[in-house]
């Protein structure tokens, strides 16, 4: 029996329960596969419920209300009781409507949602999916949710309906370039589309391994990749490409409620509306669980060994923690910027998106390959980090001044005399 | 393994006839990409994940939702019902395809011994394989591809460009 | 309703010379999120952009001049308020000020002090909740128009202390105001007034450095000033266009030759000129009710002889500077305690005119801000 | 504490629910929670007409804050609103639009009509273009008068269409008979169209009755 080690409790416990199963290997399949499966269909509906709750009650905040309360302590029940709601509403299909596209596009978006959530690593040896091309197969089914978008707009034939799935195809196929392209920079440096490698790659072995507390904590951060140049200019693209790849805030375009209606949801009513929105939050998890990983080091997080432990990889706080923690992390930004930014118009998107994140991406390519085969000084880029910063600096600068143009400007107004 | 191919080829074969016969062009395409995905699940049955990966990254990422931004600016999207090709001589036409598939067919056919063996792995199917095979002995693929895709990117560039352009001449 | 199927809109091509899509129909309203209450705009779209627009009004035809007609003058008084909701106190006054003319009555110097009070209060509310509806227009998730209806609170609290209502106030009276200020009332409208402008700053901060406003506000829904002036535009949409034309300064109605306060002007006519005018008028109002609120005197402040009257036959024309531009009351009387005809001219209405003008070309999305710009009350427009 | 689903008849047993409540077993009828979750989330229709509207902006906002009741979420599309508030003078070329929105809704829904022009026409009842009383068309479950009702008026309506909602059948036979959600048929309501006079029909006769004046001999 191996000594208990918290971070690895639930592998264990797995593991163990599969060993009764040894001589049914066909039954152990079965089981493997549920025991991977399972927490994830049951976990994330739960965290799309506290999700949920956290954005109305962050909304309130920002505004200045208090937000739900009436249901349960803090009105931490507020998502339950949508969720009973929307089951026992009515569920409508337009006369005109085309049934089974309509019926299939909250399907089509919700399966991929899940399926992409597989290849996110939560711990280590905690993956439900380890494949060799994770990083690879979660852009590929993640750019099946435009198809689910455009499904629902054009089945509902309702003209804002329309116009939302317009929308969505143009701006969603627009940012998958500079989410894809600042990905690949990670890729690049890792050398692998393995996303247990990236995670990996994010930790200093040797100073995890070795036996001052101090250095343990400072391992499983320092390496993060948001703290190049190249990551932190990654991840702020990737950030921005994502909010616009899943419809938030402020490139919720193809769902402007002040423009047309509800967009590609116009008409959808109880529980197919109630999966639209659920899919919608798995894929925010999704892809903020992908830019956890590629960027804010995954599972890692300030931790140290066990005291009872010998084995060196063995850690106190379970790995999943950090990860959930930096997702959620992710999420309040989202809401937060919900509450703030008005939102861009189409031109403005497109343009943002072409003009500006992608030759920025591009560029931060080049930079990680400078960052690459720069010369170091016992391991530490003392030449790549400032000239690749500063590159990265200069080019958001150019970008951004090529783009501005002589438009928009502060104005000084005058008064009559 | 068996039923799982049985049924992602079922898929295949009943959404490429769909996607065929549909008068639809929207359905069509939908069935297409079903197609496309019961595909990418015969590659991974293959453990080609990467393929995979590709085939709904490209297949059904981009060129389907291509033909569907094509298909919202055609004029019947669905379809005349009455006016159907008449299928004169349909199963001769079958016939002949039938005919010309089995013979390019026919030498895999017979070459393979049945009952199937299991495949012995004898090739590397790791991304990392495919990427130095890509950088090493396909270079100038690669390039030749890439060259092709850029003009043809530039390509629609200018056909974008082109109509605003005669009309800022009309308004001068 | 007929249970026949209706077919799928088929989407065509007209084939000119080069490839052309459709262009699209879209009802926008009479029920939409962003179309202020009941007003409707059939909108044709060539992809996202606005080729034809065309205002269609109506849905709040609730018949106020006919109703004014068979009313006595005093009877009116409350249907001024459901004019434009959002400033019942300054419709009050121009009604008011119409029947003075046309009566001849004389206004007692407190009074005409509260006038100014309340007005320059409901331009405050008003700008205010325009600039929050604004930004919600452009997608704000409503934040900008809380704040500015926590800031409206203080003054709608004001409001009811002197009058009962916090909306439909119906506090002016035919030479005067219906009844002096409660005691404490000046107190804390000093105080209300003293804090709007850390909210402002604070609201200036939020809104007007933003770069996504900045950048679908400006150069969005131009409005020349030969157009504004030829459209007979008024307030501050004809401010933002850059054309020097204020009634507080024209006509100096009532008492307002005795403040110190300046006109914003505009220098482009875009959405964000007329956001940025509003803004800054509203720190003049405030500049008004300082000095309004430290030399308001005591005295009367109605005319008790002036309740249900009958007018000698004549005709008048009252018009104030109202939140919106210029609303005005026609009245003519013929000698019976009923005014014989009663007409409004009501700001929002005339600016609306514009509106086509100012959307043509632009994305569907700019053509939301610009009707939220330009400032329309339904009640107002369809009377 | 235990939360245990039971049939509706074991629920309505006070006298065994009180019994087990002392024992610490708290006992949920499956309607109850029905009931709980669609009185908890009510989404209203971001739908205002006229002054009435101003003043529910102001009860969604800060001061009186109607998402304390989870009743913040104005949906700009009826297909996903619980309850229409018709907040302002209904006029005759406005009131086929909302009778429109009202059948767009999904069941179960609700209709709040806020202020004096909603429930009769109000202070301008004598006009010639407005409608006396949107309930002359669609069935109002709350009425709330004043001109405008203040937000403190519009949060007492929502607590009273809460506690309809918390005693409405939603199982069984008897949520057929007394719930109209639950009944079955179209409950859709006939849009009138313009005529001669008035709107044809002049109103709806499965929600609303003209009243017989009986006058003594």
């Amino acid at each position: 029996m191996t000594p208990i080690n918290p971070d690895q409790l639930i592998v264990q416990l797995t593991q163990w329960a599969l060993s009764f199963l040894d001589s049914y290997p066909l039954v152990a399949v079965l089981v493997a596969i549920l025991l991977s499966t399972v927490p994830l269909i049951a976990v994330f509906p739960g965290c799309f419920a506290i999700t949920t709750w956290l954005e109305r009650k962050g909304l309130a905040r920002i505004q200045n209300r208090i937000g739900p309360n009436r249901t349960g302590p803090l009105g931490i029940l507020q998502p339950a009781a949508d969720g009973i709601k929307m089951l026992l509403k009515e569920d409508i299909v337009p006369k005109t409507s085309d049934r089974l596209a309509h019926f299939l596009a909250p399907v089509v978006l919700m399966v991929p949602a899940f399926t992409i959530l597989s290849v996110l690593p939560f711990n280590r040896n905690m993956i439900p999916a380890a494949v060799d091309t994770g990083v690879i197969l979660f852009f590929a089914l993640g750019s099946v949710s435009t198809l689910a978008v455009f499904m629902a707009g054009w089945s509902s034939r309702n003209k804002y309906s329309l116009l939302g799935g317009m929308r969505a195809i143009a701006q969603m196929v627009s940012y998958e370039l500079p989410l894809v392209l600042s990905g690949v920079t990670v890729i690049m440096m890792t050398g692998s589309l393995d996303t247990t490698k990236i995670v990996a790659q994010q930790q200093l072995s040797e100073w995890i391994q070795s036996s001052n507390a101090g250095l343990q904590c400072l391992g499983q951060i320092i390496g993060w990749n948001v703290f190049t140049p190249w990551g932190f200019a990654g991840f702020l693209i990737f950030f921005v490409a994502s909010l616009a790849e899943i419809n938030r805030c402020p490139f919720d375009l193809p769902e402007a409620d002040s423009e047309i209606v509800a967009g590609h949801l116009t008409e959808y009513s109880g529980f197919k509306y109630a999966l639209f929105f659920m899919s919608e939050y798995v894929s925010a998890f999704a892809i903020n669980g992908l830019s956890t990983t590629l960027f804010l080091g995954g599972w890692s997080g300030p931790n140290i060994r066990p005291p009872w432990s010998d084995d060196p990889n063995a850690l106190l706080i379970p790995g999943f923690v950090w990860f959930f923690a930096k997702m959620f992390a992710l999420m309040l930004v989202m809401i937060w910027i919900r509450g703030t930014l008005p939102r861009l118009r189409v031109d403005h998107l497109m343009g943002f998106a072409w003009k500006f994140l992608l030759p920025l991406a591009i560029m931060n390519i080049f930079v990680g390959g400078f960052y690459y085969y720069a010369p170091r000084w016992h391991g530490i880029p003392v030449v790549g980090w400032p000239i690749g910063f500063l590159v990265m600096y200069l080019s958001y600068e150019c970008i951004g001044r090529l783009n501005r143009g002589p438009k928009t400007a502060q104005r000084v107004y005058h008064y009559a005399s | 393994m068996i039923i799982t191919f049985s049924i992602l080829s079922a898929i295949a074969v009943i959404s490429a006839l769909l996607a065929v016969r549909l008068r639809n062009l929207v359905h069509a395409t939908l069935t297409l990409m079903a197609f496309f995905v019961a595909l990418a699940g015969l590659f991974i049955l293959l453990m080609a994940e990467f393929l995979a990966a590709v085939q709904i990254l490209v297949y059904v990422g981009a060129v389907g939702i291509l033909i569907l931004f094509a298909i919202m600016l055609t004029q019947q999207v669905t379809g005349n019902v009455k006016e159907h090709i008449e299928a004169h001589g349909a199963l001769w036409g079958l016939a002949g395809a039938t005919a010309v598939l089995l013979t390019l067919l026919l030498p895999a056919i017979l070459k393979t011994a049945l009952p199937l063996q299991p495949v012995v792995e004898t090739i590397d199917p790791s991304v990392r394989a495919l990427g130095l095979n890509l950088m090493a002995p396909y270079t100038i693929a690669l390039q030749v591809i890439a060259l092709l895709l850029t003009a043809a990117l530039l390509g629609a560039v200018v056909i974008a460009i082109s109509p605003e352009k005669s009309e800022e001449e009309k308004k001068s | 309703m007929s249970t026949e199927t209706i077919a799928p809109r088929e989407y065509q091509i007209y084939s000119g010379d080069d490839l052309r899509t459709n262009v699209l129909e879209i009802s926008m309203g009479p029920q939409h999120p962003s179309t202020h209450g009941v007003f409707r705009m059939d909108v044709s779209l060539d992809g996202e952009t606005v080729v034809k627009l065309k205002p269609v009004f109506g849905y709040l035809h609730r018949n106020h001049e006919k109703i004014a007609e068979t009313t006595s003058y005093l009877g009116s008084m409350p249907y001024t308020d459901r004019l434009d909701y959002f400033c019942s106190m300054t419709n009050n006054w121009a009604y008011a000020l119409a029947v003075e003319k046309m009566a001849g009555l004389a206004v007692p110097e407190r009074a005409e002090y509260i006038r100014v009070i309340m007005a320059e209060l409901t331009r405050l509310q008003n700008h205010a909740s325009l600039v929050g509806f604004l930004t919600n227009d452009l997608g704000a998730s409503g934040t900008p128009l809380l704040y500015a209806i926590r800031e409206r609170e203080h003054i709608l609290d004001l409001f009811e202390w002197a009058s009962g209502a916090r909306m439909m106030c119906n506090y002016m009276r035919f030479g005067g105001v219906r009844n002096d200020l409660p005691s404490g009332w000046l107190a804390q409208c000093k105080k209300v007034v003293d804090d709007f402008p850390a909210f402002m700053d604070e609201f200036e901060t939020l809104l007007t450095g933003n770069e996504i406003i900045l950048s679908r506000c400006q150069n969005v829904g131009v409005l020349p000033r030969d157009l504004a002036i030829n459209a007979s535009i008024t307030g501050p949409c004809l401010r933002a266009s850059g054309v020097d034309y204020d009634l507080r300064k024209v006509d100096k109605y009532g008492i307002y030759d005795r403040f110190d306060f300046k006109v914003p002007l505009g220098s482009v006519g875009d959405c964000y000129d007329r956001f940025m005018i509003r803004l800054l008028e509203m720190r003049e109002s405030v500049k008004i009710l300082k000095q309004a609120l430290a030399t308001i005197p005591e005295g009367p402040v109605n005319d008790s002889k002036a309740r249900n009257f009958r007018p000698k036959p004549a005709e008048a024309y009252g018009r104030i500077e109202g939140p919106k531009g210029e609303l005005g009351f026609y009245l003519v009387s013929d000698g019976t305690p009923k005014p014989h005809r009663y007409h409004v001219r009501p700001p929002s209405f005339i600016n609306l005119t514009v509106l086509e003008d100012m959307c043509l070309g632009q994305k569907i999305a700019d053509a939301v801000i610009v009707l939220g710009s330009i400032d329309i009350v339904l009640g107002e427009v369809d009377r | 504490m235990t939360l245990l689903p039971t049939n509706t008849s074991f629920a309505a047993d006070e006298g065994l629910r009180s019994e087990l409540q002392k024992a610490g077993v708290f006992v949920v009828s499956l309607e109850w929670v029905y009931n709980w979750g669609r009185k908890s989330s009510i989404w209203p229709l971001g739908f205002g007409i006229a002054c009435c509207a101003i003043e529910m902006i102001c009860t969604a906002a800060a001061r009186f804050d109607l998402s304390r009741f989870g009743a913040e979420v104005f949906r700009p599309s009826p297909r996903q609103a619980d309850l229409m508030i018709v907040a302002g003078t209904v006029t005759k070329k406005m009131a086929p639009q909302v009778i429109r929105l009202y059948n767009q809704m999904p069941e179960p829904k609700y209709v709040i009509a806020m202020g004096a022009c909603a429930i009769s026409g109000g202070p301008f009842k004598q006009g010639y273009n407005v409608l006396k009383g949107v309930d002359r068309f669609i069935p109002v479950d709350v009425h709330i008068p004043g001109c405008p009702p203040r937000p403190e008026a519009l949060l007492h309506a929502l607590m009273t269409l809460q506690r309809k909602i918390e005693n409405q059948r939603t199982l069984g036979s008897d949520a057929r008979r007394t719930n109209p959600a639950y009944r079955g048929e179209n409950r859709e309501c006939p849009i009138p169209e313009f005529g001669e006079h008035d709107l044809v029909p002049p109103y709806n006769p499965e929600v609303w009755k003209p009243h017989t004046i009986v006058r003594e001999a």
